[in-house]
């Protein structure tokens, strides 16, 4: 980020991990150690460490490029190559930064990925970007391909089609690409790790249920999953940073303190509780953030938290059943849940939290969320009573971020459920 | 029948928001029902197997007004779903007793966990073929999937489809695509006699009525535009991509041959030309649904194309066989799937030099003059230079 | 090959053009041109009041002219002899005022042309902006007139900015609001006007890299071809970019499409003559 | 006396409300946004005070027996006369700002005959202003900027016509004089014009002089001033004096029609629907998003591209016949659209009749995402003036909500301000 934002012990551990991460994927010619691409949702960190390769994923990279300002120039530069103003600005952000050099946060050239594992989990975009990258790098992409829940839980089918896919598509092409043979125990070694890591990331996510909340689960909730969704999920430093965020949440709460804000101070002051249904914006998101916070709202609960995995619903890797639990997890991503079951989670999300209401901030990107939140958010609203709020942003595009207009609808907004909650006392309004 | 006539026929079908010919085929007798499907391919030989009609919902078009649908998408999301939504709310679709939306994008996919809210008592299936096209992977998830898909038709209908129901339906659906691919070469070779605005509505008239009526409209209209005496004009050869999902307005397809051009290969509502060759009849009819797919099945935006450098070789191929000029790239706006395949496509276009261009469109677009522009000056350079 | 006398006629959204040219194999002589800004007229008849008035100026009649090419939206022409689409027609025009040129910007009322063409004037490659243009010249009108700054004040004007602002919108109508924050902000003039040229500079820069113009000269045709300010723009976002691209004008681009209709029009008489079917 | 305000800087048009401690409206104010929306919100809140008086004059008159049952007539005739005065300063001030402007190497040697052109231009307009302003006079527009504008260039042009100079040079000078001019709150002394319009009038001044006059003497406190609307964020107001237009909207609407559930207000850039409460608080709304296509600016654009008055559009679209189907509402490509039509032959009235359509489809959308249409219905904003646009809602509502009560006040422009007086007075007096 540009300007340094107020740290905890947490977030700096996170910062050195998601350096040192960099460095070896920057390394990797030196270190000869493979990389590969992948997604978020639904990706096999735990596997691929079996094979010592090193994890890059690029949705991480159009992020950090967002919120350094220079996805801008990065799009800019996809659509003069060709690609539409239309579509996810994750991809031409990752495409154009290529043609700017590649240089990744730490001022060294991204190498080119050894392979291209592409989960198809959630996002049908995924899979044109990676052949896309694909014609770039001339590399070797292993596709695994999970079905969608369209009816609201996964079948014995899909799980069995993702298994054979790991066992004869994706394991030897990993062993192909790294050298290294697979050794399934070392996999139960790591997802023993990610059980525990993820049980408190659960903990943490939960607290949000105290007032005032320990934590903001969108703002904050970014840096929360940072590593679990990201390179670390399975490595003992995932563990110890949950147990670290753990420590500092039960310092809150036993303090009556809500979530620090970027500047530094306890945000104690909480006005609106709320839910958030949809990914954040990154080109301007501390000035976003702080549309929240200047207003006493705090976010309780959100769906962008639970894209790399919902934990919160039971879910644990599990070190007994390693190639069914990487595919019941890749399943059981928010995005590859029906609308139905989504719109339970949100209203349950509403209720258990004892939130003002839920508001949507919808991506301009990314049909896989945004696409039926309008449905999402009228059905929540008519479930739970509470009003329903909706922004429209992007992801990583300056330009459809229009501070004025979210800021407006943000105010109107939290100035109705003010007025609302008074509402019951001033019927003497004026007639 | 006389040409005019059947591209009437077919014009007033694809015209009819209200699904005329499908309430009356499901009223001429009792327990007769109607299983709806988007757009871009559904396994029309189970449900027909299973005794139902299958009906492709391809949006509203241009004559639609969308007010309902509006509400429940943001600007940026292409037209289809919302006017699918219209044709929900509005009770166009009130007869359809299942609905079928395929593995097409994010946005049908989502549409379908809509439909399951909006009308919880219609039968309905989000239909996720394989994008692994391993036989013994990815074709045996799909004929699993398949035999759930039957079991749902089974439960739909209260009644058991035989394995020599589904053969049957194969047969006949088996005839229809040779058929469509008859019509198809018939326009690449004389396009002149068989302009791709009437091709159109009769494919799109074929997604909505009974195949075996279909197939006998296929026959009578190459035998009557065969015998047609039309003038062939200067114009060039051109081929369309880009327009699998949602579809163009007619007056679109006219503009471009108004432009002078002859649109002689199209990727218009693929359905019935998905599978390429013909399923074979003898042996397990799910396994031979499921293998024709994972072998013989076009190539488009919404499918994994596994191997690398092999992207576009397809489009390419198809080009050269029906002798198109160029390639104009047409797609719905904010159409994901196929911009993001764009740049893809035509580099492969290229490096094969074959000339494209590229424009957007809405279903309800209605200003066709930038159109005629674009389409115009693409005659025209290949008509003076080429 | 005797000389024949052709004639093009360009109605745009915003005026009617029109030349009339004496071509005698590869050498071509101007006649007489017109222009009329449409404002509310009918532009077919402009265009026949146009075409008149020239063949007065070169002291001919109408049945001397061999073959009237229309272009733009003049399809329903009644007087024409065929139709050429106006990224043809641009493209010729642009290679008879500046053989230099090897891709044309054709700027209109309200879309945005880019062309590649060869030194023949054939077009290699083009492409139009689509909806959502608040780079159009309309909306340049608007702003100016709400700035009350006459049109041909613009470019002046715009070379003079400092700390030119840039407009974020990307609807005209957004951007409208934008421009009346800045003046509420004290931002002037110049600065407004060169930032809503730099944002379509950089717009049309896009488009000319997207049809794989990457240098040589682009030559500027259309109504906005003669604004000094948007040249300036567009120069500017060139060398930004590093691409090779020196964007020119000519007094006379605003013909642009009308030249190359008048000179394909010869082109195809001579062909149809050739063949025997004169039309 | 106490006066409670409320101002709604829109993005087209900028509105004030005054009402008393008892909610009761005493005057409402309205003029053109314009760059500085300072001068925007002084001059409509001034209009506001203008209104206010006349109220009071309305008031002080109801004590004069003689005068019984023609005070509709007296305050008309007053209001007339005071435009009158307060047109004819704007005007000298526009003459004198147009003369200071002739300069620069356009007018080079050319200065004293455009100089002599635009006194002759000026002198006309004065003339004219007489019948602008006559009993029964028709005017195109409230605002002075409209109103001299349009006859400016009727009478510029002929005038440069017989001068034979190039009426350009003029129109370049009156564009950026009007801006200077507009962005110049009128002089205040409306005391002074008040009197003034008084000896103009032909009633019985002695009658009238001394109410009026005392009514004048009360003074007017500002006690608590509320902005909302679109530039309410730039308004140099302390934060609890803002209001979000939405509650505004939700709450004017409640003032007004107290049985409303539903609101609908479209504005030059946007449109929302409003779901309001028994007791006017917002429950639920919706607004455009991003894209501006289909709001009032839209009508605005067709205007200038037909040339015709804002006012005169709905009129025009009445006459239709045969409605054209427009699918795009995209304001930018609004007169595109509409040439393409005229192009193919359809009809001006048919073709804004079917645009007309077009503008309140996508207002019943964005009613549909905000829960659709409740009993009673109130549809506010600038477009209500417009009756095409209103014809084609009651069609719209009926087909799709069926009987519902639709309520359209001929102040509903003043909807949002209402909504913020209400608050100013809520904050003093609750
Ligand atoms: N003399 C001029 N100086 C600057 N701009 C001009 C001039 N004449 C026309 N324009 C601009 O050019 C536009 C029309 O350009 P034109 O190329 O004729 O467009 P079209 O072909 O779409 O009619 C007008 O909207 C106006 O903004
Ligand atoms: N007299 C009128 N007749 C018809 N339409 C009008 C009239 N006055 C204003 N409008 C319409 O109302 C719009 C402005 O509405 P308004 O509510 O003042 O907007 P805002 O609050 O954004 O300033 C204009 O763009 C215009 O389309
Ligand atoms: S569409 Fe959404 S989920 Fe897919 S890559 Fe883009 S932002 Fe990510
Ligand atoms: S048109 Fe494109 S984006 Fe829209 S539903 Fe179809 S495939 Fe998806
Ligand atoms: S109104 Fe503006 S945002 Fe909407 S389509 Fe038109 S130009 Fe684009």
């Amino acid at each position: 980020m540009s300007t340094e934002a107020a740290k905890e012990p947490s977030m700096l551990m996170q910062k050195e991990m998601i350096a040192r991460n960099y460095e070896a994927i920057t390394s990797k010619h030196e270190t000869g150690r493979k990389v590969s691409s992948t997604f978020v949702p639904g990706n096999l960190n735990e596997l691929l460490m079996c094979f010592d390769i090193v994890n890059n994923l690029p949705e991480i990279n159009a992020i950090q490029a967002g919120m350094r300002k220079a996805s801008g120039g990065y799009i800019m530069e996809a659509e003069k190559s060709g690609h539409s103003e239309d579509v996810c600005t994750y991809v031409k952000a990752d495409i154009g930064q290529m043609s700017k050099g590649n240089i990744a946060p730490n001022g060294k050239p991204y190498p080119d990925p050894d392979v291209l594992m592409l989960s198809y989990t959630g996002c049908y975009t995924f899979m044109k970007w990676f052949e896309l990258l694909r014609e770039q790098y001339k590399c070797p992409t292993l596709m695994l391909h999970v079905p969608y829940e369209g009816d609201g839980h996964s079948t014995k089918n899909m799980r069995d089609y993702i298994v054979k896919q790991l066992k004869e598509v994706v394991i030897p092409g990993l062993e192909e690409v790294s050298g290294v043979k697979f050794d399934i125990d070392r996999l139960r070694g790591y997802l023993k790790n990610s059980a525990k890591a993820e049980d408190d990331l659960v903990w943490c996510l939960e607290q949000g249920k105290h007032k005032p909340s320990p934590i903001d689960a969108y703002f904050g909730g970014v840096y929360y999953i940072g590593p679990i969704f990201t390179a670390f999920r399975g490595t003992e430093d995932a563990v110890k940073y949950y147990e670290m965020l753990r420590a500092e949440v039960q310092g809150r709460i036993d303090r009556k303190e809500g979530p620090l804000t970027p500047e530094g101070t306890s945000f104690n002051d909480q006005k609106y509780r709320l839910v958030v249904e949809g990914p954040p914006n990154w080109t301007h998101f501390r000035e976003f953030w702080k549309m929240f916070y200047d207003e006493g709202a705090v976010v309780v609960a959100s769906s962008y938290t639970k894209v790399g995995g919902m934990y919160d619903l039971g879910f644990r890797h599990d070190p007994d059943n390693p190639l069914e639990s990487l595919a019941d997890y890749c399943l059981g991503c928010y995005t590859n849940r029906n609308l139905p079951t989504r719109v339970d989670i949100l209203a349950k999300y509403v209720e258990e939290y004892e939130a003002d209401g839920l508001l949507i901030n919808s991506i301009k990107s990314c049909n896989s969320f945004s696409a039926g939140q309008l449905m999402i958010m009228k059905e929540v609203e008519r479930r739970t009573g509470k009003p329903g709020a909706f922004i429209e942003t992007d992801l990583v595009d300056p330009r459809y971020f229009s501070a004025a207009n979210v800021k407006n609808r943000l105010e109107s907004y939290f100035q109705m459920i003010e007025q609302k909650r008074r509402g019951g006392g001033s019927k003497t309004v004026a007639a | 029948m006389a040409v005019a006539d059947i591209v009437k026929r077919c014009q007033d079908m694809y015209e009819d928001l209200n699904f005329t010919y499908a309430r009356e085929w499901k009223a001429a007798k009792a327990g007769r029902k109607v299983v709806g499907f988007l757009p871009v391919y559904a396994p029309m030989e189970m449900i027909h197997a299973a005794g139902c009609l299958p009906l492709g919902i391809f949006g509203g078009g241009d004559q639609m007004e969308v007010i309902h649908g509006d509400a429940y998408y943001q600007s940026y999301i292409c037209r289809i779903p919302r006017s699918t939504i219209e044709l929900g709310v509005t009770g166009r679709v009130d007869f359809v007793d299942g609905m079928i939306f395929p593995f097409v994008c994010d946005v049908i996919r989502n549409l379908s966990g809509i439909w399951k809210m909006m009308f919880p008592n219609v039968w309905s299936k989000f239909f996720d073929t394989p994008q692994n096209f391993d036989p013994s992977i990815g074709g045996d998830y799909y004929a699993v999937e398949l035999q759930e898909l039957r079991e749902g038709l089974e439960q739909l209908t209260g009644r058991k489809i035989t394995d020599d129901d589904i053969r049957r339906s194969i047969s006949l659906y088996n005839e229809n695509r040779r058929l469509v691919r008859e019509v198809y070469a018939f326009r690449a070779k004389e396009p002149w006699k068989a302009p791709t605005s009437e091709v159109y509505v009769l494919m799109r008239a074929g997604l909505m009525m009974d195949v075996e009526e279909h197939n006998q409209l296929l026959k009578d209209y190459m035998a009557a535009a065969a015998a047609e005496d039309r003038p062939k004009r200067d114009n060039v050869r051109i081929a369309i991509y880009g327009s699998f999902c949602e579809q163009p307005p007619l007056n679109l397809i006219k503009s471009i041959e108004m432009a002078g051009c002859y649109v002689v290969e199209d990727d218009y509502s693929l359905v019935n030309r998905f599978i390429t060759e013909d399923v074979p009849v003898d042996g397990d009819p799910v396994r031979n649904l499921a293998m024709s797919f994972i072998t013989h099945s076009v190539e488009t935006s919404c499918k994994y194309v596994p191997k690398l450098g092999e992207k576009g070789k397809y489009h390419v191929a198809q080009v050269k066989q029906c002798g198109a000029e160029g390639v104009i790239y047409a797609t719905p706006s904010f159409c994901d799937p196929a911009l993001l395949d764009r740049p893809m496509i035509c580099s492969a276009l290229t490096e094969a030099k074959i000339p494209y261009i590229s424009f957007k469109y809405a279903e309800n677009s209605g200003q066709m003059q930038p159109i005629r522009e674009q389409a115009g000056t693409f005659a025209d350079s290949i008509k003076l230079w080429s | 090959m005797s000389a024949i006398i052709t004639a093009g006629i360009d109605i745009g959204s915003g005026c009617v053009k029109g030349v009339l040219f004496r071509v005698d194999g590869d050498k071509q002589e101007w006649l007489a041109k017109f222009t009329s800004r449409i404002r509310n007229r009918d532009p077919f008849q402009l265009a026949q009041e146009g075409f008149d008035d020239m063949l007065k100026e070169a002291g001919i009649t109408a049945s001397d002219v061999a073959y009237v090419a229309s272009t733009g939206d003049a399809e329903n022409l009644k007087f024409s002899t065929g139709h050429f689409y106006s990224m043809t027609t641009h493209g010729r025009g642009a290679i008879f005022l500046d053989p230099e040129a090897r891709s044309v910007l054709d700027i209109g009322a309200l879309n945005g042309r880019a062309i590649k063409v060869d030194e023949g004037g054939k077009v290699l490659s083009y492409k139009m902006t689509s909806q959502c243009a608040s780079g159009s010249g309309q909306f340049l009108e608007n702003i100016a007139r709400y700035l009350g700054i006459a049109q041909d004040e613009i470019g002046t004007l715009s070379t003079k900015a400092d700390n030119p602002e840039k407009v974020s919108s990307i609807c005209a109508v957004l951007a409208e609001t934008d421009v009346i924050n800045m003046v509420s902000r004290g931002i002037t003039a110049s600065n407004i006007l060169k930032g809503i040229h730099v944002s379509m500079a950089v717009r049309l820069a896009k488009l000319l890299k997207s049809i794989g113009a990457n240098d040589g000269v682009v030559l500027m045709t259309g109504g906005l071809a003669l604004d000094a300010g948007l040249l300036a723009a567009l120069n500017e976002a060139a060398e930004q970019e590093k691409v090779n691209l020196v964007a020119k004008n000519h007094p006379d681009s605003i013909y642009a499409g009308a030249i190359g209709a008048a000179l394909w029009g010869a082109f195809r008489h001579e062909k149809l003559a050739r063949l025997g079917q004169a039309a | 006396m106490r006066c409670f305000i409320g101002i709604d800087l829109g993005s087209t048009t900028t509105k004030a409300v005054v009402m008393d401690e008892n909610t009761q409206v005493l005057g409402r104010g309205i003029t053109n946004s314009r760059s500085n929306y300072d001068t925007a919100a002084a001059v409509s809140k001034q209009e506001a005070l203008i209104d206010t008086r006349l109220t009071l004059f309305r008031r002080a008159l109801g004590g004069v027996p003689e005068v019984a049952g023609k005070i509709d007539e007296i305050i008309s005739d007053l209001e007339r006369n005071f435009r009158h005065v307060q047109f004819l300063e704007q005007l000298g001030d526009l003459e004198e700002t147009c003369v200071k402007n002739i300069k620069g190497p356009r007018f080079a040697g050319k200065e004293k005959g455009v100089q002599e052109t635009l006194a002759e231009v000026f002198k006309r307009l004065r003339a004219g202003s007489d019948q602008l302003f006559a009993v029964g006079g028709k005017r195109k527009s409230d605002f002075f900027r409209d109103l001299a504008g349009s006859d400016f260039m009727t009478v510029g042009e002929a005038v440069c016509k017989d001068a034979g100079l190039g009426f350009d040079m003029i129109l370049n000078v009156y564009d950026k004089s009007i801006i200077e001019v507009e962005n110049r709150p009128p002089s205040g002394d409306m005391e002074g014009k008040f009197i003034r319009a008084l000896e103009k009038g032909q009633m019985a001044n002695n009658l009238i002089a001394k109410p009026v006059q005392d009514a004048l003497a009360i003074p007017l406190e500002e006690t608590y001033v509320v902005g909302t609307g679109y530039g309410r964020v730039r308004l140099p107001f302390p934060k609890e004096h803002i209001r979000s237009e939405i509650l505004c909207h939700g709450l004017g609407a409640h003032m007004m029609y107290p049985e409303t559930r539903t609101v609908l207000d479209i504005g030059g850039q946007d449109t929302k629907g409003i779901q309001v409460d028994p007791v006017g608080i917002v429950e639920n709304f919706q607004m455009n998003d991003r894209c501006a296509a289909g709001c009032g600016r839209y009508l605005g654009y067709i205007a200038d591209e037909m040339n015709m008055g804002l006012h005169e559009l709905g009129p025009l679209a009445m006459n239709s016949t045969k409605q054209v189907r427009i699918n795009s509402t995209c304001t930018v490509f609004a007169g595109a659209e509409l040439r393409d039509r005229l192009a193919l032959g359809e009809k001006r009235e048919d073709i804004l009749a079917g645009l007309h359509r077009a503008i309140i489809l996508r207002a019943m959308s964005i009613l549909s995402r905000a829960g659709g249409v409740k009993d009673q219905f109130t549809f506010t904003g600038g477009v209500a003036k417009n009756e095409a646009a209103v014809r084609e809602l009651r069609k719209l509502i009926k087909e799709n909500y069926g009987d519902v009560q639709i309520n359209i006040n001929p102040d509903s422009i003043y909807t949002g301000a209402l909504g913020g007086a209400t608050f100013a007075v809520r904050a003093v007096v609750n």
